[in-house]
Formats: C-alpha cells, sequence, structure tokens
C-alpha cells in the first residue's frame, strides 16, 4: 500500500482525511486506485494533476514507479507561463 | 556517454557566450514575426468586439457589411463547432461570444475583405444589438452577496457549499497546526493586500496567416508559444482533424505566457474556410488589451508568526484571485507558492478562483506566484522590522533545504534557496549605503517549472554537421541553448548545428513554450537524442572495424577504440562516418521523445534600493541585484537576460502597470501611453548572479531560470519603497497618487 | 477612394508606390513595398518598433502618412547592413545578447544609429532617455544600453 | 478622405472653408494620426500644410520670435539661441512624447489638439504667446491662452489655420521654466504640468506669469501665483504662498492618470519647482 497526501481542500471528498492508503505500483495506478476507492475525485483528477513522488513533481507520467515507502502527494496541475 | 549519464562538469562548451545562431535574422530585419507572412490572393480580417462589460446579444446583422465592396465573408459564433466541453468551450467562448458578451473587447463577429482598410470598414457596418446586463469588475465584489452572476453552474466540485456563484474554484492546503504555532510565536503580524492585472506586454500583437480549403486541410501560419497546442485547440474548433491542419510557429515578438492559447487564429482559419482564400488577421494593440490575457487582480490577507530570534512558527494565507470571465485564475500555484521558500511545521492556505466581467485571464510568467511572494514577503519585512532582525539573516533561518517539507506538502530534492540568499548577503549591493529617500528591500520567490511533452530530431548531414529540429519556438535565444548543448555531446563545433523550430507535421507533440520548460525539457531532449546520434555513430566505427559496439567510445567529435582495443585504431572523426553512412546502414538521425518530469523547482533572491519622492509619491529604482539558481546556466548571457528581464517586468508591475476599469466596466487605458511599461530611463542597469546548484533531473542539471525572476520584485520593490516613505504598501501598483495616499495614512 | 501615387527614395532606391490616404508609411513600407523590417507594436507612436529615419530625422513610420513620403528621403532597418558587412550596432547587438524575442530589435537600432550620427559620446542617461520612446519588454534594457556604448566607444576609437 | 497638399495658405484656407465634412490640417500628424488609427476621427478632408512657404522657420520677429506652424519639436531643441532665450517653452515641447516624436510633433499641434494636458501649452501661456491665423477674413493674432475652449475644442473657426507661434521678446533677468508630473521618466501624459515665467530685477521679482496644465478643462493661467511671487525674493514664505495659491485653482477631475487629491497636491508642488528653476535661469541672465 501506498499512502497518498492529498491537499486539504479535497477532505471533504475523501470523508475528511487527508490522506489514503491505495495498492499501487505506479503514480497511473495510484489514480485509478484513488478514482475506485473515492469516486467523489474523478472530476478532480480528470481536471488535471500533478503527484509528486519523492519530491519530484510529476505533471504527466503515470509510469512513474511508485514504492510503499515512497513520499507521494497529489498536487493542482502545474503548468506555467 | 551513455544515454542517461549526469555530465556537471567538465564541459568543453556549455557555459560559453556565442553568438545566437538566428543573430544577423534579428538585427537586419530579416527574421519573419507573425505579421510578416504573406500570401497571394490574400484577404485581410477585422474583428468586432463588444464595447459592454456584460451584454445579451440578441441579434448580429452583418447585411450592411456584406454589402460593402471587397468584403468576402463574416463569420460568427455559428460557424465554429458545437459541442465543446469544459476548457475547449471556454476558449473557444473566449475566442468568439455566444450568447452573451461577457467583458469590453469579447470578439462577436469578424470579417474578411480585400485589404485591412476595408475590413476595419466593414466591421464597423455589423450591427449587434445588445441588451446591457449588471456587470463586475472587481475581485471582491464579485464574491460578494447580490453580484451580477457571470455564467451559473460554472464552479467545480472543489467549491464548498455557500458562495457566490461567481466563485468557481476552491483550493486548500497546509500541514500543522496554525493556531497553535501562531500561540508560539512573539509577534504575529497579518495584513491585507491587493494587486491589480498587469498584462504581459509583449510588444509584437497576436498575428496569423490562415489558408483552410475545400478539401479540408489547412496551414496556419502565427506568432505562438506553443503551435502544436494551437493545432489542437483550432482544429477542435473548426472541427477538423489535427493532422490536417499544418502549423508553423513564426518567430514571435515576446509571449510571457500570453501567447500559449488561442484568441485569433480560429477566426482566421474559419474566415479562409468560408472564402477558400488565404487570410491574414492582426490584433491591434488595444484589441491585446482588451481582449488578451492579463493576469490576474487579486485579494489576498497573510498572516505570519516569528520568534524573537526570527523563526517563523505558522504562516496562514488567504488568497482571492479574479481571471476574467472564465474559471482559471492560478490561485492555487498563488496558495502553493506564498510560503514555498520556507521550512515552515504550520502552514495553511486557501484560494478562491474568482470570475468577473474582465478578459480571460492568461498566463504570465510563474503565474499567481510573484503576487503571493509580495504578500508573504511583505509581512515577513515588517516582522523584521519590528523585531530588529536583518531580514536575510532571517530569511536563511528559515530557507526551504533539500529534505525540507514544501509548503505545498512533498519534500524538497536538491534546491538552492540558501546559495541565493548567502550571495545576496555577500553582495557589495547589500552592504552599499542608501542615499536621503532611499529605502532597500529584498525578497524571494520560489516557482516549480515544468517538463512536458518534447520531441525532437537530430539529423546529421553527410559533412557530418546536425540539424536539430525542436517543436519550442524560441522567444529569447533558446536555438542558441540547443546548439551548445548538441555540440557539447556531439563534440563538434557549435556553428556545426543549426537549430530549427520545426512546425507540427515534421515532429511528434510538444507542449507549448511554458513553464521554463525549453532550456529544460527541450535541453534534456536535444542531449538525448545527440547521445542517440552517438551511439549510432559508435556503432558504425565498430562495424568498420570490426569490433564489438560496446569497446567503442566518442570523445571530441570521433570514434574512438576502447578497452581492449585502445589505440588499435585512429580515431574516426564524425565527418568520416556521416561521409559513408549511405553505404554502412542508412542516414543517421538521433531522437528523443517523452516528458520529463524531473524540471526542478528554482528560488531567487532579489536586493533593490528605491527612492522615494515623498512630496509627488514618484518612485525611482536606484539600484537592483537579481541572484539566482539555474542549476546550470548553459548560456550565461541569455540567463542573464532572463533574470534582467523578469526583474524589469516586475519592476513595471510593482510601480505603475495596471488594468483600469471605469465605472461602465471599460477598459480605460488599453494604449501604451496609459498602461505603463517600464522605459527604458526608467530602470538602473541590473545587476546579475547566478547560482548553480544543479537539478538532478536534468543530464547537466539545468533548472528553468525565465518565471522565477518575477517572483521577488513586487515583494522588493514594496518592501524598499515601504522602507523608504516609513509607511508599508498594500496595495500594487504603487502608483504615485497611491504612496501620497499612503503617506497621509490612507 | 481615390488612390496616391507618390514617388520617394527608400534605403537609397527610387521608388514609386499608389496607396489610399489613410495608409500609413509604415503600412506602405510592410504591405506595398515588402520591407517587414520595420513593426506594428501599437500603430500610436507608443513603441517605436516602427522607427525609420525620414530625411535623416527619427520617426515613428506609423505616424505618417503614405502620401506624406513624396519626395522624401527614407532610411530602414534594412539599409543599416552594407552588403555583407553588418553595422557595427548590429555586430555589438548579437555579441551583448542585446535582444531576446527580437521584435524591437529594427527600431532600436535605427533610432540608436540616428543617436550615434548625432552624438557619438552619449552618456548613459542620454542613450536611455533618446530610446525612451522604444519599448522593449524582454531585456530590462540593460543589454541594449552595454551595446549602444561599446559601440560607441569603438567608433569613437575608429575614427 | 481626401489627402489635400495646396500650395499656398490660402488655397488651405479655402479648401477648409469649403469642406463639408470633418476637416483637419496636418502639421506633425502626431494626433491626428492617432486619432485616425483608433477610429476617434477619419477627417474627409486633411490638408498637409508643413511644406507651404514659412511652416518649417523658426525666425527673429523683432526681438521675439516667430515659430512656423510646422516646426517640430527636435527643430527648437536644436535651435540653441531659442533655447537660451524660451528654455521653458524649449523644454516643455521637448517633453511631448519621445525621440521619434519630436522628429514630428510641433507646438501649434500641441496647441490645436486642445488638451487640457498638453505640454507645450502652459509654457506658452506663461510666456504670454500669440498665435498667427490665417483665415477667410484674413490674418488676425490671438493670445494662446484663448484658442483651447474645452478639452478637444478649440475657438478657431471654419477654415481658419494657425500658420505661427509668436514668442515676446525677452526682457533682461528674465526666464521661464515648465515642469510636469508623470509616473514615468518619459512617454507618459502630464497629471499636471507647470509652467513659470518671471522677471527680476535685481533678486526681486518684477513680473510673473504663471500656468498650470491638466487641473482643469483648459489650462490655467493663475494670476494668484503671480500674485504670490512678485515683490518677493523667491523665500519660504512667498514659495508655499504660491503652492497654496496654485493648489487653490486647480479644478481637476478624477481619471486614469491621476486623482483630485494628487493633482490638486502636486501642483502646488510643482509651482515651487518651477518657480526655483525659472528664478535660478532668470539671476543667471544679464
Amino acid at each position: 500500500m501506498v499512502t497518498v497526501n492529498l491537499w486539504s481542500g479535497l477532505r471533504s471528498h475523501v470523508d475528511g482525511r487527508d490522506s489514503v492508503e491505495i495498492e499501487a505500483n505506479n503514480v497511473g495506478e495510484v489514480l485509478r486506485g484513488l478514482v475506485r476507492a473515492y469516486p467523489q475525485l474523478e472530476p478532480v483528477i480528470a481536471a488535471g494533476v500533478s503527484v509528486a513522488v519523492d519530491g519530484r513533481i510529476y505533471a504527466q507520467g503515470l509510469t512513474q514507479p511508485v514504492a510503499p515507502d515512497s513520499e507521494v502527494f497529489l498536487l493542482q496541475r502545474i503548468k506555467g507561463g | 556517454m551513455a544515454f542517461d549519464e549526469v555530465k556537471t562538469e567538465g564541459f568543453k562548451q556549455v557555459g560559453t557566450r556565442p553568438r545566437r545562431p538566428d543573430g544577423v535574422d534579428k538585427v537586419t530585419g530579416r527574421a519573419k514575426f507573425g505579421a510578416d507572412a504573406y500570401a497571394p490572393g490574400m484577404l485581410h480580417a477585422a474583428i468586432v468586439r463588444s464595447p459592454h462589460a456584460h451584454a445579451r446579444i440578441l441579434s448580429i446583422d452583418t447585411s450592411r457589411a456584406k454589402a460593402l465592396k471587397g468584403v468576402k465573408a463574416v463569420v460568427t459564433r455559428a460557424d465554429f463547432a458545437e459541442g465543446l466541453t469544459g476548457d475547449d468551450w471556454d476558449v473557444l467562448e473566449n475566442v468568439m461570444a455566444g450568447d452573451k458578451a461577457l467583458y469590453d473587447g469579447h470578439a462577436v463577429a469578424a470579417v474578411a475583405a480585400t485589404s485591412a482598410l476595408i475590413a476595419r470598414d466593414a466591421a464597423k457596418l455589423i450591427e449587434v444589438e445588445y441588451e446591457v446586463l449588471a456587470h463586475v469588475t472587481d475581485v471582491d465584489a464579485a464574491m460578494a452577496d447580490g453580484a451580477p452572476v457571470i455564467r451559473d453552474g460554472a464552479a467545480d466540485s472543489s467549491v464548498p457549499a455557500g458562495l457566490h456563484p461567481n466563485v468557481v474554484r476552491y483550493h486548500e492546503s497546509g500541514h500543522g497546526d496554525v493556531h497553535a504555532g501562531f500561540g508560539e510565536a512573539d509577534l504575529v503580524i497579518e495584513e491585507s493586500f491587493r494587486t491589480e492585472a498587469a498584462h504581459q506586454g509583449y510588444i509584437e500583437p497576436h498575428a496569423c496567416l490562415a489558408q483552410l480549403g475545400p478539401d479540408g486541410k489547412g496551414e496556419l501560419w502565427c506568432c505562438t508559444q506553443g503551435h502544436f497546442h494551437v493545432q489542437k485547440l483550432c482544429a477542435k474548433m473548426l472541427g477538423m482533424e489535427a493532422s490536417n491542419l499544418r502549423v508553423t510557429a513564426s518567430e514571435i515578438g515576446g509571449g510571457f505566457g500570453g501567447k500559449t492559447t488561442v484568441f485569433i487564429e480560429p477566426v482566421a482559419l474559419a474566415l479562409s474556410r468560408k472564402t477558400s482564400r488565404p487570410v491574414k488577421l492582426v490584433m491591434s494593440r488595444s484589441e491585446v488589451f482588451r481582449a488578451t490575457g492579463p493576469t490576474s487582480s487579486t485579494s489576498m490577507d497573510v498572516k505570519i508568526g516569528m520568534k524573537k530570534d526570527g523563526t517563523i512558527t505558522a504562516c496562514q494565507g488567504v488568497f482571492r484571485l479574479q481571471g476574467g470571465a472564465f474559471p482559471g485564475a492560478p490561485m492555487e500555484f498563488t496558495a502553493m507558492c506564498a510560503f514555498a521558500p520556507y521550512d515552515v511545521k504550520n502552514v495553511h492556505q486557501i484560494g478562491y478562483d474568482v470570475m468577473t466581467n474582465r478578459p480571460k485571464q492568461a498566463a504570465y510568467r510563474a503565474p499567481g506566484s510573484p503576487m503571493a511572494a509580495f504578500a508573504t514577503e511583505s509581512v515577513l519585512d515588517m516582522l523584521c522590522n519590528q523585531l530588529g532582525l536583518d531580514p536575510l539573516d532571517v530569511r536563511l533561518k528559515n530557507a526551504a533545504k533539500e529534505g525540507s517539507k514544501a509548503s505545498y506538502g512533498p519534500r524538497y530534492e536538491r534546491i538552492g534557496l540558501v546559495e541565493t540568499l548567502e550571495a545576496a548577503r555577500e553582495h557589495a549591493h547589500y552592504s552599499a549605503p542608501l542615499g536621503s529617500d532611499q529605502g532597500r528591500g529584498v525578497s524571494c520567490g520560489f516557482w516549480f517549472n515544468h517538463g512536458g511533452e518534447t520531441s525532437v530530431t537530430l539529423a546529421l548531414s553527410e559533412d557530418g554537421t546536425a540539424a536539430l529540429s525542436v517543436g519550442t519556438p524560441d522567444i529569447g535565444g533558446s536555438r542558441a541553448s540547443m546548439c551548445l548543448m548538441a555540440a557539447e555531446e556531439l563534440g563538434i563545433p557549435y556553428d556545426n548545428v543549426r537549430t530549427t523550430i520545426a512546425d507540427t507535421a515534421t515532429l511528434g507533440y510538444n507542449e507549448v513554450s511554458h513553464g521554463s520548460r525549453v532550456t529544460y525539457a527541450s535541453g534534456l531532449a536535444t542531449i538525448r537524442a545527440a547521445r542517440d546520434a552517438v551511439q549510432k555513430l559508435c556503432a558504425r566505427a565498430a562495424a568498420k572495424w570490426g569490433i564489438d559496439e560496446d569497446a567503442v567510445i566518442w570523445e571530441d567529435g570521433c570514434a574512438k577504440p576502447s578497452g581492449p582495443n585502445a589505440g588499435e585504431f585512429d580515431p574516426l572523426p564524425i565527418a568520416e562516418i556521416t561521409a559513408e553512412m549511405g553505404s554502412t546502414g542508412g542516414p543517421i538521425v538521433g531522437h528523443f521523445e517523452a516528458t520529463p518530469e524531473g524540471a526542478g523547482v528554482s528560488f531567487a533572491t532579489h536586493i533593490v534600493d528605491a527612492e522615494v519622492d515623498k512630496e509627488t509619491g514618484a518612485t525611482k529604482v536606484v539600484r537592483y541585484t537579481v541572484v539566482q539558481d539555474a542549476g546550470k546556466a548553459i548560456h550565461p548571457t541569455y540567463v542573464e537576460g532572463q533574470y534582467q528581464g523578469g526583474a524589469a517586468q516586475g519592476i513595471g508591475w510593482a510601480l505603475n502597470e495596471e488594468y483600469i476599469y471605469g465605472d461602465d466596466g471599460r477598459l480605460q487605458n488599453a494604449v501604451f501611453l496609459d498602461y505603463r511599461i517600464p522605459v527604458a530611463s526608467d530602470l538602473p542597469m541590473i545587476d546579475t548572479v547566478i547560482v548553480e546548484v544543479p537539478n538532478p533531473g536534468h543530464p547537466y542539471g539545468v533548472r528553468g531560470v525565465g518565471e522565477t525572476s518575477i517572483c521577488p520584485p513586487l515583494a522588493a520593490i514594496a518592501n524598499a519603497v515601504s522602507n523608504a516613505a516609513g509607511v508599508r504598501m498594500r496595495h500594487l501598483p504603487m502608483s504615485p497618487p497611491r504612496i501620497l495616499k499612503a503617506l497621509d495614512g490612507d | 477612394m481615390s488612390m496616391i501615387h507618390v514617388s520617394t527614395t527608400v534605403n537609397g532606391d527610387e521608388v514609386d508606390f499608389v496607396c489610399d490616404p489613410r495608409e500609413t508609411l509604415l503600412d506602405v513600407l510592410r504591405d506595398r513595398l515588402a520591407l517587414t523590417g520595420a513593426k506594428e507594436g501599437c500603430g500610436t507612436g507608443d513603441c517605436g518598433a516602427c522607427s525609420v529615419m525620414v530625411d535623416d530625422r527619427l520617426v515613428c513610420s506609423c505616424l505618417m502618412l503614405g502620401a506624406e513620403a513624396e519626395g522624401k528621403s527614407i532610411a530602414t532597418v534594412e539599409g543599416l547592413a552594407k552588403g555583407e558587412d553588418l553595422h557595427p550596432l548590429q555586430e555589438k547587438f548579437i555579441e551583448h545578447a542585446a535582444l531576446q524575442c527580437g521584435i524591437c530589435t529594427p527600431g532600436i537600432l535605427v533610432a540608436t544609429k540616428a543617436l550615434l550620427d548625432k552624438n557619438p559620446d552619449p552618456t548613459e542617461t542620454e542613450v536611455r532617455y533618446w530610446l525612451a520612446g522604444n519599448l522593449c519588454r524582454c531585456t530590462g534594457y540593460d543589454k541594449i544600453i552595454r551595446a549602444v556604448m561599446d559601440t560607441a566607444a569603438d567608433l569613437r576609437k575608429a575614427s | 478622405m481626401r489627402y489635400h497638399r495646396p500650395t499656398s495658405i490660402g488655397d488651405a484656407v479655402a479648401i477648409a472653408q469649403d469642406a463639408s465634412g470633418t476637416c483637419r490640417f496636418l502639421a506633425g500628424g502626431t494626433d491626428v494620426l492617432v486619432q485616425l488609427r483608433a477610429d476617434l476621427v477619419t477627417p474627409d478632408d486633411l490638408i498637409d500644410i508643413k511644406h507651404l512657404p514659412g511652416m518649417r522657420d523658426i525666425s527673429r520677429a523683432g526681438d521675439g520670435w516667430r515659430i512656423g506652424a510646422a516646426v517640430t519639436g527636435a527643430e527648437m531643441s536644436e535651435n540653441a539661441d531659442l533655447k537660451r532665450e524660451w528654455p521653458g517653452v524649449v523644454e516643455a515641447m521637448d517633453l511631448v512624447g519621445s525621440t521619434q516624436i519630436q522628429g514630428r510633433a510641433t507646438l501649434t499641434g500641441n496647441l490645436c489638439n486642445a488638451s487640457p494636458a498638453a505640454d507645450s501649452v502652459p509654457a506658452m501661456v506663461a510666456a504670454d504667446a500669440t498665435v498667427t491665423i490665417a483665415g477667410p477674413g484674413g490674418e488676425r493674432t490671438v493670445p494662446v491662452a484663448e484658442i483651447p475652449v474645452s478639452p478637444g475644442r478649440t475657438s478657431l473657426q471654419k477654415g481658419e489655420v494657425i500658420t505661427a507661434v509668436n514668442l515676446p521678446a525677452r526682457a533682461a533677468r528674465s526666464a521661464d521654466a515648465y515642469l510636469r508630473f508623470i509616473p514615468r521618466t518619459e512617454m507618459d501624459i502630464a497629471v499636471v504640468g507647470c509652467g513659470i515665467n518671471l522677471t527680476l530685477d535685481g533678486d526681486t521679482i518684477t513680473h510673473a506669469r504663471a500656468s498650470l496644465g491638466a487641473v482643469a478643462p483648459t489650462v490655467l493661467l493663475v494670476d494668484a501665483i503671480a500674485d504670490a511671487l512678485i515683490g518677493s525674493t523667491l523665500g519660504d514664505a512667498a514659495l508655499d504662498a504660491a503652492a497654496a495659491a496654485a493648489s487653490a485653482a486647480c479644478n481637476p477631475i478624477d481619471d486614469k492618470r491621476g486623482t483630485i487629491e494628487f493633482r490638486t497636491r502636486v501642483a502646488g508642488v510643482l509651482t515651487k519647482r518651477a518657480a526655483k528653476i525659472a528664478y535660478e535661469r532668470a539671476r543667471g541672465q544679464s
């Protein structure tokens, strides 16, 4: 299981928690697992998110591996100007 | 050199300062920008724009316009695709209004004619009947009870119940317990701040030349930061297949985030489709101001607690951003960047995305971050002043480092904030005496940077030179950096690499030139593509020598036998391999296609001295120093240029630039005379210090540099002005009337 | 709308064109004479990207009618280099990286040449004020000013 | 739009008199072309006058000066004698726009645009300048202050055209100065402007004219400022009184360029500063 930290604005979607446990081996599985466990997150994830794995921010890469001890944060999608 | 090897020293070309490859084009007038394209049989187009901030469109009568001699076609919203959703619908709605005009300057119709003058005359003959609606242009007013609703139902699921329908997105993040943190503080300061909308202010207005025929195949030439993105959006809006539209990026006369979307391109294509003739469409400057993205204006509350020794105990911020008549104000970045430079246990931030009757905001250089720094770093300055602490010492004491938990959640990889702060403290500027009526301000700034989809090819010629094709428009000299990196890897002279910005038919998809990603991502791709080519070169040499591929190394532009075969064969220069490539396996081309994800966040520290005339409220920036971590400066001169440009834009935003709306909801200052960007006589020389703390996510350690440079200036200048004037400035721009008013105690 | 016939000289070449009375000199240079070096950044004389010389006087070509060019001598950025040889200002602008996007560069080159022709030894302040009508959004002007000062010093040494 | 290139002032007047629609004269064109581009004013008839005899000349007229209607700001700045005698008028014109604008813009055009914020007008009013007007009824001479009547409107009658600005003879120990406030250092429209013209006897001010721009619908000639200065050696009391008189004379508006409060206050500040400059210049004159 991977601990996925969520931004606190998402708490209302996940029973008031700030992190959830997801069975996942990569970023794509993290996102799919989140939606499976909490369907309310679907529009949020569909709108675009980034995932930080051990401090590195992945805006798109679903194949990035995730280990059980990885630090994983869901972030709003990072863009630029 | 292995395909993914990291190299941070021993560079032969990277770090030098050669002349840019497109230099002669740019100094002779030969370079072709957006408006410099012409085609046989070309028509000219003009757009009809709403004079109202908010109005229902009752009817559009085009008969008088169509009757004018020389007019060939008129388009309205009915000429674009239906059924788009989400962001795509928003972009189309912004390109051409549907049921309602949502801001002063919103396009409602367009016309193509045989000359630009006829097109403009015809546009005046298009009669639009409006029902004027109540409007709102201020962010706080738009959130208040009773404010006119811009679009009911626009809010997404993030918005808590009970907020005004104009609040369309909500962000909340943080960690720790801010209440407890404030309890540990010796001093807590809470202040409110406002910033006004600033335009990217690129000197080149949007321009394009479109051609779309009855066969459904199209060509588009335009000035854009991302022609692949333009292709995708235009295809959707015209209801055509993306691959049937080939988009070529012209030279681009500045973008700064403002040319990351489409405004006129779909309109020109629609007119071309109706006429089967090429259509040129060029915005006037007032159209640029009225109808293309400025950045958001903000209303912010920031609260910070500090111990007497300078330790920050808690940070809390509320950030309200209006992004015009569409969702998308970058409030989550404002919230996430606000406290990012500091290692703080207790932090909490909230963001609101608010719709108003203003043009759809577009990204502007580190979207959302400069405003955040203004609020945070102003409060830090007040805390330092009241506690008698040195502002750089305090920032160093709290600075985030590798392993620190960022205010937005994850732990940092290797970062260079401490190094910028130390360099700033040691810089002669920081200890230089101040003159009378002068004040000094410092600030840190943070930006994420970005990778994104990237595709390059590097084709070798028979003579051993290289043609590098990248898909990211060159806004500020990136061709030079690409040539340097390719030359470094191939071991050939800089002048033997030619970099071209390829069109959408020639390369795989490339994300927009934004997020400070070009030197990082296209650079990474260039290095990898060059290594791919080198592997192929080595293979040809190995075959020629009859040895194992792994036993060949690449050095100084030559294949050399290594290991047991070292010295057995003479080095084989690149030109000798490429001369025979047709008969040894075919053309040699290096590729790289991927989505690099290790952009590496970056930090800057700025020092500025400002002089305030207390009788008139006039401010002069007398000295400015930028210290920023570049990771690795590929072409240091252009890195300096990015630092200086970011600082200058920040100076304009801090002192004079703002969107001014009248009570009628119309933009009052849609000309460069009254939208006051800095002129040459307004600025001092801008000193730069390049700090290099390698980014672990790039083979040479590169971090993006374009955006972070605009993050500290608003705050640094506000601190300098506040310290010079003896009164805290909480509203940008700090125009002379605002400064005099503040001196009078508001 | 009746068109106007105009005879003029552009970069030393005799040129004839017809134009609408509302067309500016900038419109004529770009759309009728295919000289697209001068750029339109504002159309209101505020940005200087369309700077040209008319009878040795620096002007914004967007603020002059094509019809007014009758009998005048016009010089544009396209006339700055002589054959294969760039003007020293052009060389220095490349060397100093005094441009990023390059859209303001033609106007700034024409304007700075006018300055150095008139004042070979300008102070930094004089350069900055002379160029106040040439907006640059990319560079913060720093490298532009350095390139101009450096060119001026070189030209003084050479003369 | 018809573009005319008459061969004499008489012809120019005749074209203007016969014009049935909107008619404009073209000298520098820096306002006319901006209005044309912005679709604010598209004249039906545009009459180019700058090639006509005398229009481009700066000449002595008795002990004073005649500045032709098409003389550019750059040409004024390059005339050392004019600059020495009327530094305030020359510097006011020089503040209009960029180097490029200076290559085209004219005193007369700045006046006829009738903007309350025109930089050269307060300086001309303080200088007691007049204009020569050619019209259907012949020539007449009128004080500059009488030309603008409201923002964008002048007192010129149909068919009339200003052919020159006349500056009076310069008295001994006298000088002028003009200052304006703008948020940037260049390329702005005055938020407040102030022209001061002084004559001294020894160190005592014996004659003064003072004007303010951008603080009322038209440029103001403010006698109360002059009264505060006359008889003084520009001590603090006189300066304070002049500043107070300036602020009291203001009747500005709030707009994108400044507030009522700001304009009123800064008018006083500029009055002091301009008076000091004019005073020092006058003391430097023999």
